[in-house]
């Protein structure tokens, strides 16, 4: 099946949005769904002929004189593209609940938005070559820009600035030139297994400057120094925020730079140059250091944000140390790191639109009104922490294997105390909605039942099972990744 | 289909279903499960079953072996024995973490690799946390979450060396490592955090009177137990476990002596106990390694016995501190007897159960001619008796009269007592019953005359220091008090002074971002002071001015080119 | 027929201004010169069609053969830029009809029609013609009439404008002037081939040299490269809308143009970057440039101002592709010419919509205006994104295609220093933007002020304009296959 | 095995300081009432010294197996268990002058400072008893015991 056909459903949606409007809501959100079943269906087929070795390839567009525009699956961008449409269903059937338990206003074109940045989404999962997954990447971080402004006002125009500031700034300061200079060297923007960049003639400096480049204007894979844009874009509406934290965004961050390190520059080319060397670190220093900044946020989706900063970062350190298992594991942590954090991202909005509640300080026992929620929230905190039974655990399980052949257990060793550091600052919150008394209820009383709307504890319990069946059966995944062409 | 029936599955689906039942059958699969799984257990024959491939690693759950049968089915009386205690709890989340637990446990010694051993262990860890959250009081709550820090960084530990290990050798297989490189190592400080190794030990004694009545009882059983046989496994004959054993067995006692929560005490006297297992499985032979088998049986039998026997008394009183009970005999017979055994077990008294293990400990390491271990462990048998024997059933139901007369334990409790207590006594008059289950066979009698009469010399004259002691009020009372253990450091020194080093690195970041925040300022104060509307570069020039600009530049262009 | 194409191209339009100046009836003479324009751009593109096709068109007027003769001289290059302009100015006179009906009394309207027709003859004659003389010449027709269009202006300001406009213009031309005669002197011809032979064979290097210095400060001043740009941000801000879009899109670019004839073509690359001058003088201008006005950019209120001083930062990225004197570094600067060309037409005619609807383009009273004229925003804010160089629009091909060039040249600050105005440009584009489409009104809330949007004769032009622009944007390579042709023959010389 | 050589106490006599006399009593504890008079405990005590004296006699006339050097020592392991004891009792008093801090040093984190919840013990007194059998254990079990509600914590 052609991959352009991924473009189709969300594009397509985007009308009928705007037709049904603010009126007919039920019309407009269930043509999303319908969409975004549809996409799912493509995505669908797409795998089953990559399984099956068929070429899954589109025309082309030449958008420069020797460089084009063009869309081809490879198992990587398969694994993205599956996970990215199945959560967009789920994130509609969940947004359906909370934007109208929580009366927010111009949805319609939070929609829209949402399906832009779906339809680029799928660009960038699919992408051929670096020019069309930086154009794909623009255009997230152009339509996800509304989204994150919102609720328009000064608060979040500002964070809006911060957001579009961040992000434009980086891929432009260092994205686009790094991919310029790619063109320039290698001739080719093309993605091939094993890189292009190899026989380039890019010393071993420079090549570790390139990837500097590319790791820093990616920033949406918020590798610290540039991750403010990502705390800052919680001032967006919850399913925003799931979308930017667990699908959208920031996974497009980390896709693009595994996809960069596999098949731009090859993982022997890292590993023989260095080149990660002096990344390395500052990966392993934002996993922790963005694990410290969040025991001391109260605000839960600050903390939330902050454990994504981290557990990105595991994913960047997956394809720095640019090994099979590692970058395996990093494209595996995609897909895990998505389901655990959109859980918990659907459960902080789920606290938001029962309780009005933000502030983990003031969460202590609503694990008695919200019991659902909460216990799927431990479970995602569990999936994120990487234990069993969540599928976190196979993820980081690659990770840590794949790094040792650096040399050395420094990595391993981060990422365990990143592990304890996980448990320190989510399970906590759990606790103290279970364990912790209500302070709004009298002794003796006993709490009554405020779940979220329906709409959001299906999609709550959609992605919590989704944590537990990753666990169970991640065959089909390791499969696909089995059939990454690495050389 | 047939995998989901190996034992730890059987446990996993019971709790997933656990809390869709109503609360009689909850109860109720917890007194079936165990029995079984205990039955589906014994049907495997021997070898390797339950494969599963995943992310690239080929997983062994049921490895099936004399070695891992045994904790097998001491894991299994113990569930079934908890589960008869617990009759009386209704509460959903104990329950499920109940079978959880003992699952995970069981799933443990019967992993036939690293990884699946891992998944079980962080499992454990993960179930267990629960037995102590469950008590619901703020204190639990951050005991718990202590609890469950340094059991997941054992599982990390396990993981990072697994790996490491992994990455050396090619091979996940869970068989013997030794101590021979930076993997095996990791994995050696993962088990003994389990194990609850000297200076690795304090969340045992921390955590344990934290949890639920029930769930002491259940966490007596289960995790450390799955350590000595994790070491068994991989660290059989690793002389550093005899000195490691040796000091575990003995330091608890001291600590123990003046404890006055009577849960701690056990908590200590189990990790004394520990130290045995862990000198049986250092010294490495066949007796020695079936003699920590047979010990880490009978430990699970009478410990939980024991913790039981306090348990039921806190059921009825509300405490477990030594200094606010006493005389309880009068209205807890049943309970003080149920005591009384499993004390006579865990001092070795002959024809009770510890007396036919620990010998085969001792005696083995008295052959192995490491004539100071053998005295360590001679001295902790004594201790043994200082702390549980006589301490426990002394300050609980004689001592000073304290006023209290509560009713008897529940008929369930007592139940369960009354078969651990009967099982001790069983094993410790007919040893052939356990020695037939051991990993080697044994060809050893404790009934001999040398043997008993010196077991009784070593007790008799203990207790008779015990009077003279008390006689002469040398023995120490119990006072409500703390005692410190390293457990201080990251509990009261570390924190202490934390807030200050945040605070510096708080100013530091805070300054640091000021100037930055400085430095951007005045550079957009100069870039705003020259091109905001009407400042030179963005006004309209006059004619004048841009006449001047442009001979200027026709000059320098000029300039230039002639030159 | 055909054959006669060039000079048709001219004469098309220069016959409509009489004859619109003879009809007076404002609607009857927009619409005969909206016929003659359209058919000059029909003429144009088949021009450009044929020179892809066959290569360069010689075409000798009055049937007098170059050197003696006056010889209008095609190839890829000026092909391009006929388009551009003969096409920029139909699609912004459709849309100036409603425009100019708002803001110009009606009975100057012939005058205006006229003034602009006479323009558009002066470009194109410009552009199209291969003899230097005839390019001053030209250049002060369309000068003149572009003086006379800026003064059309609402405000009394656009007189000064138009004055300033005037002397600076003047002195450029006149520089223009004394440098085509010295080169006179030195080669003793006007043909631009003809020149092109004879400047190295000449004598008197150090009148070429003078020739080549005076031209060069001519074109720079009729171009707005920075700092000689002084007269631009006025005459953009306080002429009719209408006709800054035009100016914008057309009239610097054609001076470009002159610049690139004579560097490239006449005296040749290696003459003129061998210069002092064009490193010395050229590269720093064109990066102080596009630095120091995007800058300014950031902190203007008026929108007019900030677009205007946003074209001059773009001239410097222009002036600094040529400056890199490559193929590459070429085919992006006449790459730009074309893209910015039409980004900041339609910048501009998206401004004239807000102006004939709001009355005032003061930024920060734009508050919400997304939800008053939704489509005007949406080609503002789509164009915008081509001035930034968002992937997918034209401004993405263009810096795309100039950061390679510097790169290849082995130019990293350049590269840096453009992508750091790109970044500049995010914060002026952005600004707006967030104030049109996230500010709530202060006054009044969003319901209250129905829409309003522009009329559709304006609308549908500006939307033409967009989507071009944007399929450009896509399909690149078109553009920049043009552009890649006419750096090979500028770089070769002319044939 | 001690204590339970000493059944004869069971005639006992009552102790005098037990003010809530035998109804207070379990049936099966008054076995053990004799722990309570001063007297009987001195008895106790007596018959202990004795037994030991008569083990520690039998190493003279029963030369042992020995495996350890020094095992085999005269009265060794009766040294062992009353010094050993001694020292552990002598030393855990020394290391209390140093390690022992207040009953609520690590409190609020500490379950120390805390009391058991009450609602998850049944604290009865024995007066109070319930008549609980193992025949009404067993009709819990089966379902046919309605009143066997659970106690401890919340059921889901």
């Amino acid at each position: 099946m052609n991959p352009l056909w991924t473009l189709v459903p969300p594009l397509a949606v985007i009308p009928f949005i705007l037709l049904f409007g603010e009126r007919r809501k039920n019309l407009r959100e269930g043509s999303i769904i319908i969409a975004g079943l549809f996409l799912l269906l493509i995505n669908n087929s797409i795998y089953s002929d990559v399984i099956a070795g068929i070429p899954v390839e589109s025309g082309e567009v030449a958008l420069l004189a020797n460089f084009s525009l063009k869309l081809s699956a490879e198992p990587m961008g398969v694994v993205f593209g599956l996970l990215a449409s199945f959560l967009w269903v789920v994130t509609t059937v969940y947004s359906i609940g909370y934007m109208r338990g929580h009366h927010e206003i111009n949805q319609t074109r939070f929609y829209v938005c949402f399906a832009i940045a779906l339809a680029a989404v799928m660009g960038a999962a699919y992408a051929d070559n670096l020019l069309t997954l930086f154009v794909a990447y623009e255009v997230i971080t152009i339509s996800t820009y509304p989204l994150v402004t919102h609720a328009g006002g000064d608060g979040a125009r500002k964070a809006g600035r911060v957001y579009l500031g961040i992000l434009m700034g980086t891929s432009i300061g260092f994205l686009l030139p790094a991919i310029v200079w790619v063109a320039a060297a290698a001739g080719t923007l093309d993605f091939v297994p094993g890189g292009v960049l190899a026989d380039a003639g890019i010393g071993k400096g420079a090549m570790a400057v390139l990837l500097a480049l590319f790791l820093f204007g990616i920033a949406k894979a918020g590798i610290m120094p540039f991750h403010r844009w990502l705390p800052a874009a919680m001032v967006a509406p919850t399913p925003v925020s799931a979308l930017l934290h667990a699908v959208a965004v920031v996974k497009t961050g980390v896709f693009s730079v595994l996809k960069i390190v596999t098949y731009t520059f090859g993982i022997d080319t890292v590993t023989v140059a260095g080149a990660a060397q002096w990344l390395l670190p500052v990966a392993a220093f934002t996993v922790l250091a963005a694990s410290i900044v969040a025991f001391t946020k109260d605000n839960l989706k600050a903390r939330l944000a902050y454990s994504t900063i981290s557990q990105l970062s595991y994913i960047l350190l997956a394809a720095l140390l640019a090994t099979v298992m590692s970058v395996s594991g990093g494209v595996l942590h995609i897909v895990m790191h998505a389901f655990g954090k959109i859980t918990l991202f659907f459960c902080a909005g789920a606290i938001m639109v029962a309780l009005h509640k933000s502030e983990i300080s003031k969460m202590n026992g609503i694990g008695r009104r919200m019991p659902l929620t909460m216990g799927a929230f431990f479970i995602g905190a569990i999936s994120i922490i990487g234990l069993p039974p969540t599928g976190g655990s196979w993820s980081k399980l690659l990770i840590a294997g794949g790094s040792l052949d650096s040399g050395t257990i420094l990595w391993v060793s981060v990422l365990m105390l990143s592990t304890l550091l996980n448990i320190a600052y989510l399970l906590p919150i759990p606790l103290r909605a279970f364990l912790k008394p209500d302070p709004d209820l009298k002794p003796g009383e006993t709490a009554s039942w405020q779940e979220a709307p329906y709409a959001c504890l299906w999609a709550i319990a959609l992605t919590t099972t989704g944590c537990v069946l990753l666990f169970l059966f991640p065959r089909p995944l390791t499969e696909l990744i089995g059939l990454i062409q690495w050389r | 289909m047939m995998n989901l029936m190996a034992p730890p599955f059987l446990y996993l689906i019971a709790a997933l279903i656990c809390p869709f039942l109503p609360s009689r059958w909850r109860a109720l699969l917890l007194l079936g499960i165990p029995v079984f799984a205990l039955m589906v257990m014994l049907a495997y024959p021997a070898g390797e079953h339950v494969v599963w491939s995943v992310v690239g690693f080929d997983l062994t759950f049921m490895r099936v072996d004399k070695l891992s049968t045994i904790f097998g089915i001491i894991f299994s009386i113990a569930a079934l024995l908890s589960g008869l205690y617990a009759w009386h709890v209704r509460d959903t989340v104990q329950q499920v973490a109940t079978l959880a637990y003992a699952g995970a446990a069981i799933g443990g010694v019967f992993a036939g690799d690293l990884i699946s051993l891992f998944l079980w262990w962080e499992g454990t860890a993960v179930a267990s946390v629960f037995l102590i959250w469950a008590r619901r009081t703020p204190a639990a709550t951050a005991t718990g979450m202590r609890y469950l820090l340094i059991q997941v960084l054992s599982g990390v530990l396990l993981l990072a060396g697994l790996l490491v290990h992994y990455h050396d050798t090619g091979s996940i297989a869970f068989e013997h490592l030794g101590l021979v490189s930076t993997g095996t190592f990791l994995i050696f400080l993962s088990f003994g955090i389990k194990c609850a190794f000297p200076l690795l030990h304090n969340w045992l004694a921390d955590a344990y009177p934290a949890a639920t009545i029930t769930g002491t009882v259940v966490l007596s059983a289960f995790t450390t137990k799955m350590a000595v046989y994790a070491l068994a496994r991989g660290y059989a004959g690793t002389e550093v476990l005899i000195y490691i054993g040796a000091v575990m067995a003995l330091f608890p006692i001291i600590l123990a002596v003046v404890e006055d929560d009577l849960q701690r005490v056990l908590a200590y006297s189990l990790n004394s106990q520990l130290g045995f297992m862990v000198v049986g499985v250092g010294i490495g032979s066949d007796m020695s390694i079936s003699g920590s088998a047979a010990h880490a049986f009978c430990s699970v039998l009478y410990q939980g016995l024991l913790f039981m026997s306090v348990g039921a008394v806190v059921y009825r009183t509300g405490t477990s501190r030594a200094s606010r009970l006493g005389g309880l005999y009068r209205t807890m017979p049943v309970t003080m007897l149920c005591c009384l055994v499993g004390a006579a077990s865990i001092s070795a008294v002959p024809l009770f159960s510890g007396f036919v293990s620990k010998s085969l400990i001792l005696d083995a390491s008295g052959y192995n001619g490491n004539y100071l271990v053998w005295l360590a462990l001679l001295a902790a048998s004594v201790g043994t008796v200082v702390h549980t024997s006589i301490k426990v059933p002394f300050t609980l139901f004689f001592s000073h009269d304290s006023g209290k007369r509560p009713a008897e334990a529940p008929v369930h409790m007592r139940l369960a007592m009354i078969i651990a207590a009967f099982l001790c006594v069983i094993i410790g008059v007919f040893p052939g019953l356990l020695y037939s289950l051991l990993p080697f066979s044994v060809d050893y009698h404790p009934y001999t005359f040398d043997h008993v009469l010196v077991q009784f010399q070593l007790l008799l004259f203990a207790a008779l220091a015990f009077v003279v002691l008390k006689k002469i009020g040398l023995y120490p009372r119990t006072v409500a008090s703390t005692m410190l253990d390293v457990d201080v450091i990251y509990r009261k020194w570390i924190p202490a002074r934390l807030p200050l080093v945040a605070r510096r690195v708080a100013d530091l970041n805070a300054s640091a971002r000021q100037s930055a925040l400085g430095l951007l300022g005045n550079g957009y104060g100069v870039i705003e002071r020259l091109t905001r509307p009407g400042a030179p570069l963005a006004r309209g020039w006059s004619v004048a001015s841009m006449m001047f600009v442009v001979i200027v530049l026709m000059c320098a262009v000029l300039v230039l080119n002639l030159l | 027929m055909i054959d006669q194409f060039p000079a048709l191209q001219i004469m098309v339009t220069l016959v409509a201004a009489p004859i619109c100046v003879m009809i007076r009836n404002p609607r009857w003479s927009w619409v005969c010169a909206m016929v003659a324009n359209t058919f000059a751009f029909l003429v144009s593109l088949v021009l450009l069609d044929k020179v892809l096709d066959d290569g360069v068109i010689r075409y000798a007027v009055g049937g007098w053969a170059a050197p003696s003769g006056i010889e209008y001289y095609i190839d890829a290059m000026n092909a391009a830029v006929l388009v551009l302009v003969s096409g920029i100015s139909a699609v912004v006179l459709l849309y100036a009809y409603r425009s100019v009906a708002k803001s110009v009394p009606a009975e100057k309207h012939y005058l205006f029609y006229t003034a602009w027709m006479m323009c558009v003859t002066g470009l194109l004659g410009i552009v199209i013609t291969g003899d230097a003389f005839n390019v001053f010449v030209f250049l002060e027709i369309s000068s003149l009439s572009m003086y006379t269009l800026i003064s059309f202006g609402q405000d009394r300001r656009a007189l000064t404008a138009s004055f300033r406009y005037l002397v600076l213009g003047s002195v450029g031309a006149s520089f223009i002037l004394i440098g085509i005669g010295f080169l006179y002197a030195a080669t003793g011809t006007l043909n631009m081939s003809d020149l092109a032979v004879r400047i190295p064979e000449s004598e008197s290097q150090r009148a070429v040299l003078v020739a080549f210095s005076f031209l060069t400060m001519g074109v720079l001043i009729k171009s707005a490269v920075f700092p000689l740009h002084a007269w631009l941000p006025n005459a953009y801000t306080h002429a009719p809308v209408a006709v800054t879009a035009f100016l914008a899109g057309t009239a610097t670019k054609v001076s470009l143009y002159v610049l690139l004839r004579f560097f490239f073509s006449v005296f040749g690359k290696d003459y003129s970057f061998g210069q002092h001058l064009l490193n010395g003088v050229l590269l720093p201008a064109a990066v102080a440039g596009f630095v120091l006005m995007s800058l300014v950019a950031i902190f203007q209120n008026d929108l007019r101002r900030m677009l205007a001083y946003s074209s001059v930062a773009q001239v410097g990225y222009i002036v600094a592709g040529f400056s890199l004197a490559t193929q590459s570094g070429l085919t992006a600067g006449i790459v730009h010419v074309v893209n910015h060309g039409m980004v900041k037409a339609c910048l501009f005619m998206a401004v004239g919509c807000i102006l004939y609807r709001v009355g005032h383009v003061h930024t920060p009273s734009l508050d919400n205006l997304l939800k008053r004229m939704p489509f005007t925003c949406v080609a503002f804010i789509i164009s915008g994104l081509g001035l930034i160089g968002v992937p997918l629009t034209v401004g993405f091909v263009s810096k795309f295609t100039l950061i390679q060039a510097s790169l290849e040249k082995g130019w990293w600050a350049i590269a840096a220093l453009v992508l750091l105005s790109s970044l500049m440009a995010i914060v002026y584009v952005g600004r707006v933007i967030e104030i049109m489409v996230f500010r709530r009104s202060r006054e009044t809330g969003p319901e209250s002020s129905g829409m309003s949007e522009a009329p559709l004769s304006m609308l549908i032009p500006l939307y033409v304009l967009v989507g071009v622009s944007l399929y450009f944007g896509i399909n690149g390579s078109a553009t920049l296959e043009v552009a890649g042709q006419a750096a090979t023959y500028l770089l070769g010389g002319l044939q | 095995m001690a204590m339970n050589s000493d059944k004869q106490a069971d005639s006992g006599v009552a102790a005098g300081a037990d003010s809530t006399g035998p109804e207070s009593m379990a049936p099966l504890a008054r076995y053990f009432r004799w722990t309570d008079n001063p007297a009987s405990i001195d008895r106790f005590i007596r018959i202990l010294s004795y037994v030991c004296v008569v083990l520690f006699l039998i190493d003279i006339v029963w030369p042992r197996y020995t495996k350890v050097p020094g095992e085999g020592l005269w009265g060794f392991y009766a040294i062992i268990g009353f010094v050993f004891f001694s020292l552990f009792v002598v030393a855990s008093r020394f290391l209390r002058l140093f390690t022992e801090r207040g009953a609520d040093y690590y409190a609020p984190d500490c379950v120390d400072a805390e009391e058991y919840p009450e609602s998850a013990t049944e604290q009865l007194s024995h007066a109070q008893r319930p008549n609980d059998t193992l025949s009404s254990l067993g009709r819990q079990m089966l379902g046919r015991d309605t009143n066997g509600s659970g106690r401890e914590g919340a059921s889901s």
